[in-house]
């Protein structure tokens, strides 16, 4: 691999942006008080944790005493289903209301249909509505499936596979209008595109520090002023006692920094549409019998998910790690799983055809020469594995 | 779980041994993964009961394209009575070895040629 | 704040060692791959995992698949204890036993006791067992509290305030002769002292980066095979789907290189013994009417409490930070808390007397002068502050 | 939760006035928060119904003890009558604000000087 390495996973994990890094680099070993402790020293690093929560609230145009920290997207998703769903068994006064039903939808991240599906098997009902073909949530559906005893609406704002982006603002109207709360996991889109809480009208939004160019193992959950839950992680009164154990400072400072950063760069997406669009054409225009799952407008800027009929996509995925291009087939946290996608499921696309999918997306540090790299040795990757294929000879 | 395969799996992956179609073959197998629903495809030529030629066509992962390919190295110049005796083990052997959640792609490449000397033997007998 | 400033809050946190950093570093934005992709350059961040599970397993004379990475101590205990309780409320076969009772002690940090009184809330029955005047657990009474539904027994180490190991080898007897799951806290204890998980004879065992000079936001529970718990954070299957979430790779790094750097740094608990027992007998020859709770000899090397009668803790915490010393009045989780330690308060220390506490903890870089220090300026500082105290008067 | 305690604070903290016991006060107050279970002593001499001068012994702390320090400086050369009125928010005011959750340090300087002035007023009927 002498040649450039071209990284078109962004979707799974970004590098950390140097600025970030720096903006950690004091609280490692030279500001590394606990920030709960009483002395001069330790307000220090209180302060930098303080200012990230500022930071990230700005970001989400949220009040900093919104925000609490957690070690990641998949915890903050944890926190508040499982958080929400507790607090009506527990006693805690002025639940907006008591009920077990939770709605959420069948393209979700494992992060959010894995506890689900746990609060199902210690007694909650839960509806999994259906998208269309685009992967758009079924808003009748969902309207239908509120009833009475419905505490939680949990729906993604875009989808990590095929980029979807779901009609939030419609969504949260019908939760206020049936007083459920509302929460949606934004992982793949905080940073990336506008998510101000107020506009989408949630009640709860969990994100994630590294999938916009910010640290591993730190991610964030609003909660809006009033919602109540219950604490997830038990222990010592950290975060508003409802997340404990000792504040990761650098971590909380470098998602801080890349909450700042990302509104500084706040023009990216428009370079990302470019390049994916380009993309998109010259698989179109080079690859015949490729489907194009995800919606062809609502989509995030850099995704692109295909289906390159006759051909699985684990073997396209390693014949470009040999050309040095990084892709994924799926979602990583799904990778070696032996089931087809979900999420292409839902949208209809037939079982051998989502066996076929793969996913291109792009990042900050993506140019037009990787997309044409990639146009290039592409085509003739595919034209090959399908001469192995069984069901190439049949066109 | 990430997998790690073998240079063998990688190398027979990417350089597949035997890949296509063998018009009028004495024996086709055709058979599905119960596990993932991949898909191979198998012709043999057979002459005095000796596997004289094999090709496949497999709709599957790494690992499975690497079954096939190494599959067919192995029972070219075979007799078919042994051909029949060739376990999934064998060819996870001769690959150097196979992620454990991969294990079912070489059934994939066992069923093929069992499926595939069935239907020749199948075919013989009517003759 | 000119001078030398002088940390001895080692139980609370402590500095990432150089050398963990610099380990870390490359995952930041070099080798930043999601480990479970399937590309090769995603296979740098897993191998980086994995050798780093492997020196945490090392330290703890572990296998490796018996390590799973969390983020942090709180969590670590979450997952234990949660998990063994919940494995009995789900269709999990070859539980060990079944019941619903949990056994642990009135001195465990937040992370432990929390997890306990919210099971209590889900209809499980929690025993604390009693200390004796050193803190230490009360054999006996522990075992009559084992009963035919007891599923788990958490005994911490050591305690983070009074720094008392307690007997783990007979409690896991004790454990093992009942058919009991035991887990230890060892958050206090691992990096400082000998945790060899079969001579402890303990099932799972918890530890914290930050304690022992890695990073904060990492941790690790060691399972040992055979024990049966469900997973606490529900997401994808990562850490054999106990623990989902994206890898928090450089943390984990980072923790690996803090146990191997553990195992090189043996030696330097004779060293803070040294210098604590230095602390010790100036504090008794300077200072009249102090107490010291904790086990004269099982005990922590670093580890210094003391009560000083008539004067409130905080008040010469501040007095001390004014010199540039940096010292906890129980633990910085209780910090701002009202209630006098509870662990203080089950070793039969009279409240007042509780109030008046201080820790010190020391670690590696505390030097002679450093004590030398403390013994000039505290006993001025303790002198002053009984002037304020309606007490001093008293003597 | 962590404390961040104002400039004034601090400088009352690690210089508390008139701390100390008054010899045959004309009033003492000892009090107890029911927060903390913390105690407060205060000692008030008073002439022609003014207090001239307060002392005041603390175990608690350091808001408690500025809290004691600062009341000792609000009340001396003030009528009786109006120090009595000195609530804890007054005190707070003083101090340039306290944190949330050390509040009841405030109170616990108010109750001091109510029960020290009770303590004079009985002691006053009964001459
Ligand atoms: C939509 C979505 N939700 C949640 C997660 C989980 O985030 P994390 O891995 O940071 O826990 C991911 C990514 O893995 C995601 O794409
Ligand atoms: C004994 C003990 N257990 C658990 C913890 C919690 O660890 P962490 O803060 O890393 O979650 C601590 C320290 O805070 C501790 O001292
Ligand atoms: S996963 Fe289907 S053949 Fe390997
Ligand atoms: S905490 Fe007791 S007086 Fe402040």
């Amino acid at each position: 691999m002498n040649e450039k390495f071209i990284y078109l996973d962004h979707n799974a994990t970004t590098p950390a942006d140097l600025r970030v890094i720096e903006a950690m680099r004091p609280y490692f070993n030279e500001l590394y008080g606990n920030p709960l402790s009483l002395y001069k020293f330790a307000s220090k690093s209180r302060e930098a944790v303080e200012l990230a929560r500022e930071k990230v609230a700005k970001l989400l145009n949220a009040e900093p005493n919104e925000i609490i920290f957690t070690s990641g997207g998949t915890e903050a998703n944890n926190v508040a289903i499982k958080g929400v769903a507790h607090a009506n068994l527990t006693a805690v006064r002025q639940v907006k209301k008591r009920g077990n039903h939770i709605i959420t939808s069948k393209i979700e991240h494992p992060a959010v249909l894995k506890p689900c599906k746990w609060l199902e098997s210690q007694g909650f009902k839960v509806t999994y509505i259906s998208v269309d073909k685009y992967g758009v949530i079924d808003l009748d559906e969902l309207r239908d499936a509120i009833t009475d005893k419905t505490i939680l609406i949990s729906i993604m704002h875009a989808n990590n596979e095929v980029g979807t982006i779901e009609p939030i603002e419609e969504i949260s109207r019908l939760a206020k209008e049936h007083n459920v709360y509302f929460h949606t996991d934004a992982v793949q889109t905080v940073g990336k595109t506008s998510t101000n809480v107020d506009e989408l009208g949630v009640d709860l939004l969990s994100l994630s520090g590294h999938k916009f160019y910010g640290p591993k193992g730190v991610g964030a959950l609003y909660i809006r002023r009033g919602t109540k839950l219950v604490p997830f992680v038990h222990g010592g009164g950290h975060e508003r006692n409802l997340r404990a154990g000792t504040h990761n400072v650098p971590g909380i400072v470098g998602l801080g920094k890349a909450c700042e950063i990302a509104e500084l760069e706040r023009e990216e997406a428009k370079k990302l549409k470019r390049l994916r669009d380009k993309l998109y054409q010259g698989i179109m225009d080079k690859i015949p019998e490729v489907i194009f799952p995800g919606h062809p407008e609502n989509r995030l800027a850099g995704t692109l998910s295909i289906c390159v009929k006759y051909v699985e996509g684990e073997s396209m995925l390693i014949n470009l790690d040999f050309e040095g291009i990084a892709v994924s087939s799926g979602s990583a946290c799904a990778s070696g799983s032996l089931e087809p996608s979900h999420v292409l499921l839902a949208m209809g696309i037939p079982r051998e055809v989502a066996h076929s999918s793969l996913r291109f997306s792009l990042g900050r540090d993506n140019t037009d020469e990787d997309i044409d790299k990639v146009l290039t040795v592409f085509p003739n990757i595919v034209k090959k594995l399908r001469k192995i294929s069984p069901f190439g000879k049949h066109r | 779980m990430a997998l790690e395969y073998t240079d063998k799996v990688i190398e027979h992956f990417r350089n597949p041994r035997n890949v296509g179609v063998i018009e009028n073959p004495d024996g086709i197998g055709k058979v599905t993964s119960p596990i993932c629903g991949d898909i191979m495809e198998l012709y043999i030529k057979v002459k005095d009961n000796i596997i004289v030629d094999a090709k496949f066509q497999t709709f599957g992962c790494a690992a499975a394209v690497a079954s096939s390919s190494i599959l067919t190295e192995i029972i070219i110049g075979k007799p078919v009575k042994e051909a029949l005796k060739i376990t999934n083990k064998r060819i996870v052997k001769a690959l150097g070895g196979l992620p454990k959640e991969k294990l079912h792609c070489s059934v994939l490449a066992e069923d093929g040629v069992k499926s595939a000397i069935e239907d020749y033997l199948r075919k013989a007998k009517r003759r």
